[in-house]
This record gives C-alpha cells, structure tokens and sequence, in this order.
C-alpha cells in the first residue's frame, strides 16, 4: 500500500525543486513566483496526507485557507509585478539594482 | 466462438476488464455526442434560414440532410497552416485542450436514473472546474498564432468567458442550496414528481442568469464579439485552417450541448417527465433528457438569430454588474428562506 | 470514492486522444504545400510590421485578479450550501459576514470604475 | 445541529476595527479627495479600540471562537502598543502622503488592515489563526510599499519583500505541516501537551521546528535572513518604512510567543542553539555594516538587524523573565525606531528625502528642539545610560548572564560599543558641522506635538520604567 | 504493485518531472503551462488522499483562475527570454547538488523507516454516502467561524490592493455613457439662429 511517506517524501522532493528554483531562476521574477507556488503546493500535500491518515478533517480546512491565501497572494505578487514592469521595463532581477549600498 | 471470447475476457486482469467496458461507455457517450455537433450545425443553419425566410443547406444528400458529413470531410481534406514565427507545439495543442474539456464533463451527467458513467459526489463542481480550463485552448491559441488579432481575440474572450464564469458559479450556488447536494444525479432526483418540482421556479433568476452566462461562455451570439467578422476577423482562432479549426468548432458546439443538459438537469428535472400521468410517461426517460436539451439548443439559435451583437463593454457591464448582483441577492434570498419556514419553497 | 474517478481518468485520457487523432487525420489526409505567403499572419494586405506580442491594457488582467477573488469567494460557497441545512442559521449568519466583507470590496471596485470597460 | 453562539466580547476590538476600516473605505469613495476624513476616521477608530481593549482589560485567560482565539494579558499588552504606534505612524505619514499624491484612503484603509492582522497574531491561539494573522498584515504591507506606483523604487523594494516574504512563508507552513503531522492537532495548547507527553528527542520535530525558526527570523530580519530590510526600508517611502519597522516586529514578537513559547517550548533546548547563533550574527553584521551606510534609512535598517539580535537575547534565556525583558526591548525598539524614522519624514518635503546622513548636518542650527529629539533616539538607540534605551539592553543582557552566557553577555555589550559608533556619528553631524541646507522645517501640529512626546518619552518615561517593565513581565506570567 | 500504487506512482512521476520543467525551462509560458499540468497531477494525487473537494478546488481556482493570470502576465510582459536564462548554467550543478541534497535529508527524516511516520495504518475506507464536501462544509463555517471571517478580509485586502496599484483610468479613452446621452436636451444640441433674409442681389 501507499504509506504516508510516500506521500511526504514526495512533498519533500517539490519543496526542495521549489527551493532549488528560486535559486536558480534568482533573475526571473515571473518563474520565481511559480516556484513560490510549487512551495505551497508541497506544503498542502503534506497537509493532506497527514490528514487522511490521522483521518482528521483540520488539515483539510488548513489546506482550503492556505489555498485561499495563496491566490490572494499571487494576485497581488503580479500586480506588484506589473506595476513594477511599467517603471522599469524589465523583470530581471539583476537589473533590480537602484536599491544597493 | 463466443465461449473463446469468453475465456479470454476471463483472463484478462479485473482492472483491464473494468477500463474497457469504461472504454465502450465512454465511445457510446462521446459519439453521440459527436454526432450531435454535426447535425446542430444543419440544425442552426436550416433553423436560422427559415427564420430568414430561406431554405438552408438542401443539396447534399435528401433535403440536405448529408451536408454535415460533406462538411466532416471537407475540413479534413483541408491543409492545416501553421504560420511562420508560431509556437509549432503550442499552436496544435491549443484546439487539443479546448476540444478535451467539453467531452469530459459529459462523464458525470446522469443520463437516465441508473445510468451515469461516474458517479462522483461533487460532480457539479467537477464540471464547473472542466469548464474554467476551456479557457486555455483559447489563451494558448491566441498567444502561439503569433499574429496580432489572434492575440487580441483571445484576450478578450478570455476576459469574458472568466468574467461570466463567476456568474456562472453563483448561479450554481443556488441550486446547491435547493439540493442540498454536490452531486448532479442526487440534484435530478430531488426534481422527481412532475413539474411543480423543478428548481426552475425558485430559481427562476438563477436559471435565466445560468443560461446567458452559458451563451457568454461559449462565445456565441449575441456574445461573439470576440470572433465576430465585423469587430475583429475571427478572434483567436482566425489563424486555424482545416482539422485544426474543426477541432475549435466542435469545442463549441459540445459546450453548447453540454450547458442545455446542464441546464436541463439542474433546473428542469433532468429526465424526469414534466407530469407523472399517462402520456407523458410513454416517452423513456432519456428521451425527456433530450427533448429538454433540444428546447434550450433552440434557444441557442434563436438568439443568434434575433439578437444584434452587444458591444464588449456592455458584455462586460452586463456580466459584472448585473448578474453578479442578482445572484448575491438572490443566493441571500434563498439562503434567508431556508432559516424560515417558508424554506419548503425552495426544495 | 476512487473508483469513481476511474472513468474520469479513463475518459481524460480518451478526450485527449480523440482530439489528437483528429488532428493526426486530418494532417495526413490534407494537402502540404506551404509558401511565404500562406504562412504569413493574418494582416489587412500589408506585412506585419510588428512584433505581435504587444503590451496590452491592465484592465485585463485587473479582471483575471478580481476573477480569482470571485472564484474563491465560489469556492467557499460550494461547501456552505450543501450543508446549510445541518449548520442552520448560524452557518447563514457566518456567510453572510462574509459575503458583506467582500460586497464592501464589489462597491469598492464598482465605484472606482474597475469593472467599467472603456 | 445548533452550535453555541461564541463569546464575541473579547474579539470586540477586531470587529471595531475591521468595521471601521470598511467604513473609511466606503466613506471615501463619496467624500471629496483629499479630505481629512479618512485621516480623522482613521485615528479615532485606534481611539476607539483602545478604549475597547482597555475597558476589557483581562485578568486571566479566555478563549473563544472553539479555541482559535485567545484574550490575554499579552494580547491586550501588545494590542495597546499596537494602537500607539499606529496612531503615530499615521499622523507621521499624513503630510508625507499628501505631498507625495498617495493621500489616498487606500492607504490608511490597508493600514488598518494591517493592524486587524497583527492583532489577530497576537490572539492567536491556534496555528490557522497564526498563519492567517500574518497574511493579512504581510499582504497589506507589500501592498504599501508599492503605494508610491509611479516609484521604481518603491515597487521594486515591494517586489523584493514579496518574494522573501512569501518564500518564508512557505517555510513557515511547511514547518507548521510537520507540527500537525506529529501531533495531530493545529490547536496550540495541544500541540504543547502532546509535545509535553511524548518527549521532545524527535528528530521528526526538531526537522519541522528549523523551518519555523527559519520563517521567524525571515520576519524579524535576522542574519542571514536579513537581506530585504535593507531594500525594503530604503526603497519604499518612508511613511511606510515606519510601519514596516515598527509595529510588525512587535507582531513578529507574538509569533515567537505563541508558536516557539507557547507551543514548542518543550523544544528550547533545540531552539535556543539556533537562536544564540542568529543572535550573534545578527548583532555582529547588522552593526558593522551600518557603520557604512551614508543612507540614513539603510543605516536604521541594519540597526533594526542588530537590534532583533538584541532582542534575541532574551528569548534565549527561555525563562518568563527573559521574554519580559525581550517583550521590553522589542516596544522599546519600536518607539525608538518610530521616532527616528519620524525624523527622517520630518526632515523631508515634497520632492525632496532626507535620506542621506548629510541631509542631517548642522540640525541644531535649523532647529535646536528637533535635534535634541533626534540626540535622545540615537542615545537611546545606542543604549546611552539614562535613556529607556539603556534599560532595555541591561535587561536582556542580564537575563543572558542569568542563563549563565557570560561570552554571549560580553559579545553582546562589545557589539553594542561598535553599535554606538554610528549613532553617534549622527549626533556629530547634527552638532559639529554646518548646513547644507537652511529651509524652514516645516509640519503639521499633530505631528510636531506626537514626534516631541515620542522622543522626550525616551528619557521621561525612566522614573517610572519599572511600572512598564512590570506590566510586560506580568503580561507573559498570565501566559501560562 | 496494485492499482492505486501504480496510480501514484504515475501521477508522482508526472508532477515531479512538470515540476521540474517549471523551473528549467527557457520559455515562461511553457513554464506557466508546466505548473498548469503540475497542479492538475497535484489534483489527481489529492483525489488518490480522499481529498475530494479540495482536488477539485485546486483545478478549479489555480488551473482555472490564478494561472490564467499567470499567463495574461507572461505574455504581457514581452521579455528577452534568451537573457534571463543566461548564466543559468553554471549555476545548475550547484542546484542540482543542492537539491540532491536537500531530498536526501528530507528523504531520511520523512522516511518510512523511522520516527513512527510509516507506521500509520491505512485509514478506514468511508461509508457508500460519505461526502467530503459536507464534511469539511459541516466545520469550516462552525468551529472555525473565526479564520473563515478572516479569509474574507484577506480577500478583501486583495482587491483593494489590486485596484490601487494596478487600475489608471486613461484620460484619453472615450467612451458612451447612455445616461449622458438620455439626458440631453434639444438645446444643447441645435441652436436656432434667427438670420435675416438675404435680399436678392
């Protein structure tokens, strides 16, 4: 049967792409912010699989807000995103360099 | 012979033996289907012609009946053009994903009380989720045509198919209400007992804002603007040619069927007969089923044939500032009722 | 529960393939001759004489934001009224708090003309 | 099924002001632009909660809400600072605003919001409430410091601050994952008793717990998780990065109540390891390199990095005793930091930021009160005897030695000799060298009147600091 | 291997390879689109977790809504894709490195073997009627009111930010309004004016 490692390992290997993404990808913005997304969707797997095998229904109502949030937040990381292309034209992060000292 | 067939069905492992026979169902729903596309577009064209006060399509085959099948094959004969500088993948994909969506959600209607092929218990929300991806085909096209008013068309149908989509939704809040349930089957059967039943009563906004907002989504008349010849050529897909069009027109066609049984089995009773007496329950309950459809796919054409196309603005007016509204209110209403003993009105 | 979705997973995987297999067909069976000319986008009469990847107005995706907010607020209502019933008025006050927060947000973005399209 | 009506009482202050801040926001949308109302609207709502919270002061502890919320001493404690430090951050920002086109009621609207999240923080007692609590605020922080649009500076700290905030985040929760999966529970007091129970030599916990105290230093602005404070504070305006350096850290002080102390405390031994080495490094980085800064906001934004160190020192102690002492610091901090980033406002005018450290040189000529102000916060930064400052550095510090680290008290006491070196710098520019710049200071009586208050605290508060230092230890002796 | 492992293991291989594509690849919207089958194998897993609703939630507001988004930005935002990969190469075997890594220890911790994680039995399968929705609908708007009332203001924060960075009403857009036009009198739009007759020259 499917154990609840599996299920965590599996989680731990999307938030570690996650995290090795946003190393990698440290000039686009835009992928960036996917990966923050893989992030959370590791997250709500780990969530999940603990509820269904403690057979608890918190980690579910966890998961819907986490959901929520998370939309809440994309919408808002893009719309600082778009705002900040309109000034300067650019997403790369290497040119984000006004703010250094 | 057939004690061979026998033996090696037997064999097989019991999984297989289930995905086939799924297999067969799923052929037998999705022809039909198909089928139907075919003939609702001679359907559209003699229905809109006699409105018209024409004939429509009448030379291939008696009365023009084999148009549809001449049309089949002429798009297949026809070259597919991928431009130049277009995202080759991306461009046959997109008619792909825009196609894929509109034969799924066909898994969970109920046909009949016994027959529907997956009977899961969020069904409705299951086709509201199928719907919102039918967008994809669409945005994919437009950005991988590489050409201005593909992109263009396509952002605005996007625009609008997600801004009635939540319409939409609302509407089906209500319904969800009424029954009580997620599930499309359980929905139908609390509907049984004859017309009085039918959530269309209580729901009568919802079930009117529901529709349009199915017109909207399937981009047709009065809503097609975003593919409309006089506004910009043919909107996203005006790069497409042959199969690859084909593919994008049936996608519509089998949303627009998909939403009038949608609509039949939410709000008027599903198979159910409209009265539990006599002559009305000599027709089998799948014919009730079709006979609905058939009544709101005329609908369809009707609008095409009499309305004059909104302008974007209004279409977007109307989406976000009235429906959205009357559905609030009207979910509030609903909602307020059910606490009151009057709540009975609304099962 | 799952043997349920098995269907659906069978039948994702079919409406894919039906969709492919057209598109295969259709391919073999048409003619292939392209020339510069056929391949061009689509213009009035004169070439493109630009990229066709141009920037395009907020308002778009001003609408795909409140698009994702609205569909959330769906979201939350799903499970509500299916269980109404059982969570009684409590449950109704509870959604409708909720919903009078975000009808703050609808006035908010119907008075500052965010729905309005020019 | 009929479920029991819960006890609204304790939560009337987040209903108060969540009301109100829909209020302003509808109000607006008919009144004339620019007008004072959302100002005025706006300060009286954190009037009128902290009458709320005061007049339901408590006395023990209550829960409500099926037991995601919690109304203590410390909630209370922090909600008054909370309002305090909101009031001045508003009557700062108002002019500031104005000259600057954001005098919007958006931006007092997601101030508010903003403070509705940290105050759910700080009654958290359940580890949704928690997570939410913190989304609320953080999203309408980032939303302010993109407030200035037209800015590619600003946007672009927003950017940079979205990203790392929503990457701790992510830890956060996937530390938060793991508490759940152990323990079965997301409710806090459970979570502790089940700890209590088990044992805490799991290595499955101590694995969830790094991730947690990853996320908290990425909100305090730890090293080496510190890199957005400097972008953040220096790029968005400064109205703003007096709310950002501010009130939030008291916020992010009740995470580490409720989660590390409240629910993990079993696991000190595991965290206060990890702690003494951010702590150190904290204190050691952030108050070097503000001695390189030549912008003021830069400067202040490192000096928040090694005051958080500061700050950690009385966590690390894991006695109540020592979060009373690291409570103090971190309001201290706070009003400190208040009035300095007030200073940099005040200084400043349309089209012009007093932001480099020139920009302060010869104050004392323009205006000997304000540079007596800015002298008491840089002492009091510094942690010059007699200012609150002082008492705030004694007091972790002695809750270190308490803990008995000498090597971490006397690393503590040299890094806050070097600390001195640029507060002081300041105070010479101020005194010893002549004026670039000689127009008239100008501002609105509300905040002339607030910025005096908030700098003469600094030293008129001493006689009776003991009453302050009081009130925060006993406001986490209710905790238990 | 049963049906169900074979199943997961198919859709676990899907996601971790999309997931991969996410964050490799050159082009952002194939990037966008990547994620777009990474959620949607996410969903399939989550049905695979008895997570009904939630699976279909995630399809519904990530694949439906929040990366439409996604995809209005990319493309919007008309970038030099070549550029924003350069230097992306030397820094992937230190990822990769990393990565490796970071599963390995994970992996141990989480791991079957130890710290009881592995030792959960299987759960009861549910009864014919159980509904996942009602389940979780039978909580969320009870027990926990509170976090529920907070979603709605963190939802609300969301459209007031996104109207306030993003929306500019554009001066020079013209558009009908019909109430303007209703209102209009005759005398604003035909002015009558009186002019002798001319004398026939």
């Amino acid at each position: 049967m499917i154990s609840l490692s599996h299920y965590l390992v599996l989680g731990a290997v999307l938030f570690a792409l996650a995290v090795v993404g946003i190393f990698l990808n440290r000039k686009n913005v835009v992928i960036l912010l996917m990966a923050i997304e893989l992030m959370l969707l590791a997250v709500n797997i780990n969530f999940l699989a603990f509820s269904h095998y403690r057979g608890d229904i918190a980690g579910q109502v966890f998961v819907f807000f986490i959901l929520t949030v998370a939309a809440a937040e994309a919408a808002i990381g893009l719309a600082i995103l778009v705002v900040l292309f309109r000034n300067r034209q650019t997403i790369d992060v290497e040119d984000l360099d006004i703010l250094k000292g | 012979m057939i004690d061979f067939a026998w033996s090696v069905w037997n064999g097989i492992p019991a999984w297989s033996q289930v995905t086939l026979v799924n297999l067969v169902l799923i052929i037998i729903i999705v022809l039909p289907v198909v089928l139907g596309v075919a003939y609702l577009t001679f359907a559209e064209r003699k229905i809109i012609g006699y409105m018209q006060v024409r004939i429509g399509p009448n030379r291939v085959g008696p009365r023009g009946l084999l148009q549809p099948i001449a049309d089949v094959v002429k798009l297949m004969l026809k070259e597919v053009i991928i431009p130049t500088n277009a995202n080759k993948y991306l461009f046959v994909t997109a008619p792909v994903l825009a196609l894929a969506p509109a034969l799924v959600a066909w898994a969970v209607i109920p046909f009949t009380d016994r027959w529907v092929l997956a009977n899961i218990d969020a069904s409705l929300l299951f086709v509201l989720a199928l719907t919102s991806l039918g967008v994809y085909g669409v945005i994919i096209a437009g950005w991988a045509s590489n050409s201005k008013y593909a992109f263009l068309g396509s952002l605005r149908s996007a625009a609008q198919i997600v801004a009635y989509e939540i319409a939409m939704g609302f509407a089906l809040v209500g319904v969800l209400m009424s029954a009580q349930s997620l599930n499309l089957h359980e929905i139908a059967l609390q509907q049984a007992g004859g017309l009085h039943q039918w959530y269309l009563w209580p729901l009568f906004p919802l079930f009117v804002v529901y529709f349009i907002a199915g017109v909207a989504e399937t981009n047709r008349a009065p809503f097609d603007v975003a593919e409309g010849e006089t506004e910009i050529v043919a909107g996203f897909h005006v790069e497409y040619s042959g199969i690859t069009f084909a593919l994008f027109f049936l996608a519509e066609y089998a949303n627009m069927i998909l939403i009038s049984a949608l609509a039949s089995v939410m709000f008027l009773g599903g198979w159910w007969a409209p009265l539990n007496v006599v002559p009305f329950t000599w027709v089998p309950p799948l014919g009730w089923l079709l006979f609905k459809m058939c009544g709101l796919l005329f609908l369809f054409l009707w609008f095409r044939a009499t309305f004059p196309r909104y302008r974007y603005d209004q279409i977007m007016r109307l989406g976000w500032k009235v429906f959205i509204p009357v559905t609030l209110v009207w979910i509030a209403v609903v909602g307020a009722a059910m606490q009151t003993p009057l709540g009975f009105l609304f099962h | 529960m799952l043997e349920n979705y098995l269907p659906i997973i069978i039948f994702i995987g079919v409406g894919l393939l039906f969709g492919s297999a057209l598109m295969v067909i259709g391919r073999l069976m048409g003619p292939h001759n392209p020339d510069s000319e056929k391949l061009s986008p689509y213009e009035c009469g004169f070439e493109a004489f630009e990229d066709s990847r141009m920037k395009f107005d907020v308002r778009y995706y001003l609408v795909a934001i409140l698009f994702i907010i609205f569909d959330l607020e769906i979201a939350f209502l799903f499970p509500w009224a299916v269980v109404l019933e059982d969570i009684g008025l409590f449950g109704f006050v509870a959604m409708m708090l909720f919903l009078g927060i975000l009808v703050v947000g609808f006035v908010y973005e119907w008075k500052k003309g965010a729905l309005e399209w020019e | 099924m009929t479920y029991p009506i819960p006890n609204l009482l304790p939560a009337l202050p987040e209903i108060w002001v969540l009301g109100m801040a829909c209020v302003i926001l509808i109000v607006d949308l008919y009144a004339k632009p620019h007008r004072l109302v959302a100002y005025l609207l706006c300060q009286g709502t954190l009037v009128g909660a902290a009458l709320l919270t005061l007049t339901g002061w408590s006395t023990g502890t209550e829960t409500t809400f099926n037991n995601t919320f919690v109304h203590d001493r410390l909630s209370d404690l922090l909600k008054l600072t909370f309002y305090l430090i909101m009031f001045c951050v508003f009557a700062y920002s108002r002019e500031y605003i104005r000259e600057r086109g954001m005098y919007r009621a958006e931006y007092f609207v997601l101030g508010l919001f903003g403070l509705v999240g940290m105050m759910v923080m700080a009654s958290a007692n359940h580890l949704l409430t928690l997570y939410l609590g913190l989304e609320l605020l953080s999203l309408c922080l980032y939303a302010m410091v993109a407030f200035q649009r037209d800015s590619s500076q600003a946007t672009e700290a927003a950017m940079k601050y979205f990203v790392l905030g929503a990457v701790s985040s992510g830890m956060l929760l996937y530390g938060m994952s793991i508490l759940y999966g152990l323990t079965g529970s997301l409710e806090i007091g459970v979570i502790k008793q089940t700890i209590a129970g088990a044992g805490s030599e799991n290595v499955a916990l101590t694995f969830g717990l790094v991730f947690i105290v990853v996320a908290i230093a990425f909100k305090f602005g730890i090293v080496p998780f510190h890199m957005w404070v400097p972008d953040v504070y220096h790029g968005a305006p400064t109205s703003v990065t007096v709310y950002v350096g501010t009130a939030p850290k008291v916020a992010a002080f009740a995470l580490v109540m409720r989660l590390l102390v409240g629910g993990l405390e079993d696991l000190a031994v595991s965290w206060r390891e990890m702690l003494v080495i951010l702590s150190v490094l904290s204190m050691g980085l952030g108050n070097i390199v503000a001695i390189a800064q030549t912008n003021i906001k830069r400067m202040l934004a490192y000096s928040s990095v090694s005051h958080m160190g500061f700050f950690l020192l009385g966590v690390i102690n894991a006695t109540p005793n020592g979060y009373g002492s690291a409570l103090f610091y971190v309001i201290v901090y706070a009003v400190m930091s208040l009035g300095a980033f007030g200073m940099v406002i005040l200084l400043s005018r349309t089209g012009f930021e007093a932001e480099r450290l020139d920009d302060f040189k010869g104050l004392n000529q323009r205006s000997p009160w304000y540079a007596m102000i800015m002298l008491l916060l840089m002492f009091s930064m510094a942690g010059v005897p007699p200012t609150v400052g002082f008492y705030a550095k004694l007091l972790v510090i002695q809750s270190v030695i308490q803990a008995n680290m000498i090597w971490l008290a006397v690393i503590a006491v040299l890094f806050a000799v070097i600390g001195a070196y640029y507060y002081l710098r300041i105070v010479r520019l101020m005194y010893f060298e002549d004026a670039e710049d000689q127009s008239p200071i100008i501002a609105g009586t509300d905040m002339r009147v607030l910025l005096g208050i908030n700098g003469l605290a600094l030293l008129l508060i001493i006689p009776w600091v003991g009453v302050v230092i009081d009130l925060c230890g006993k406001a986490i002796q209710g905790l238990s | 291997m049963n049906f169900e492992q074979l199943l997961f293991y198919f859709f676990s291989t899907v996601l971790v390879a999309a997931a991969v594509m996410v964050i490799t690849i050159r082009n952002p919207v194939k990037a966008a689109l990547f994620l777009v089958l990474t959620f949607f194998t996410a969903a399939c897993l989550w049905i695979l977790l008895e997570a009904e609703f939630l699976a279909i939630a995630l399809v519904l507001v990530y694949v439906g809504a929040v990366m439409v988004l996604f995809l209005f930005v990319v493309m919007m935002l008309d970038v030099n894709l070549v550029r924003l990969r350069e230097g992306f190469a030397e820094y992937l075997p230190i990822g990769g490195i990393v990565a490796v890594l970071l599963v390995l220890e994970m992996a141990i911790i989480l791991g079957p073997q130890r710290f009881g994680l592995g030792n959960f039995p299987e759960p009861a399968g549910h009864a014919a009627d159980y509904s996942n929705t009602r389940e979780l609908g039978r909580v969320l708007y009870t027990a926990y009111v509170y976090p529920f009332e907070i979603a709605a203001v963190i939802l609300l924060v969301a459209i007031i930010a996104a109207i306030a960075l993003a929306l500019r009403r554009r001066k020079d857009s013209k558009y009908q309004d019909p109430r303007k036009q209703i209102r209009v009198e005759p005398a604003e739009r035909l002015r009558i004016v009186k002019m002798p007759t001319e004398k026939r020259g």
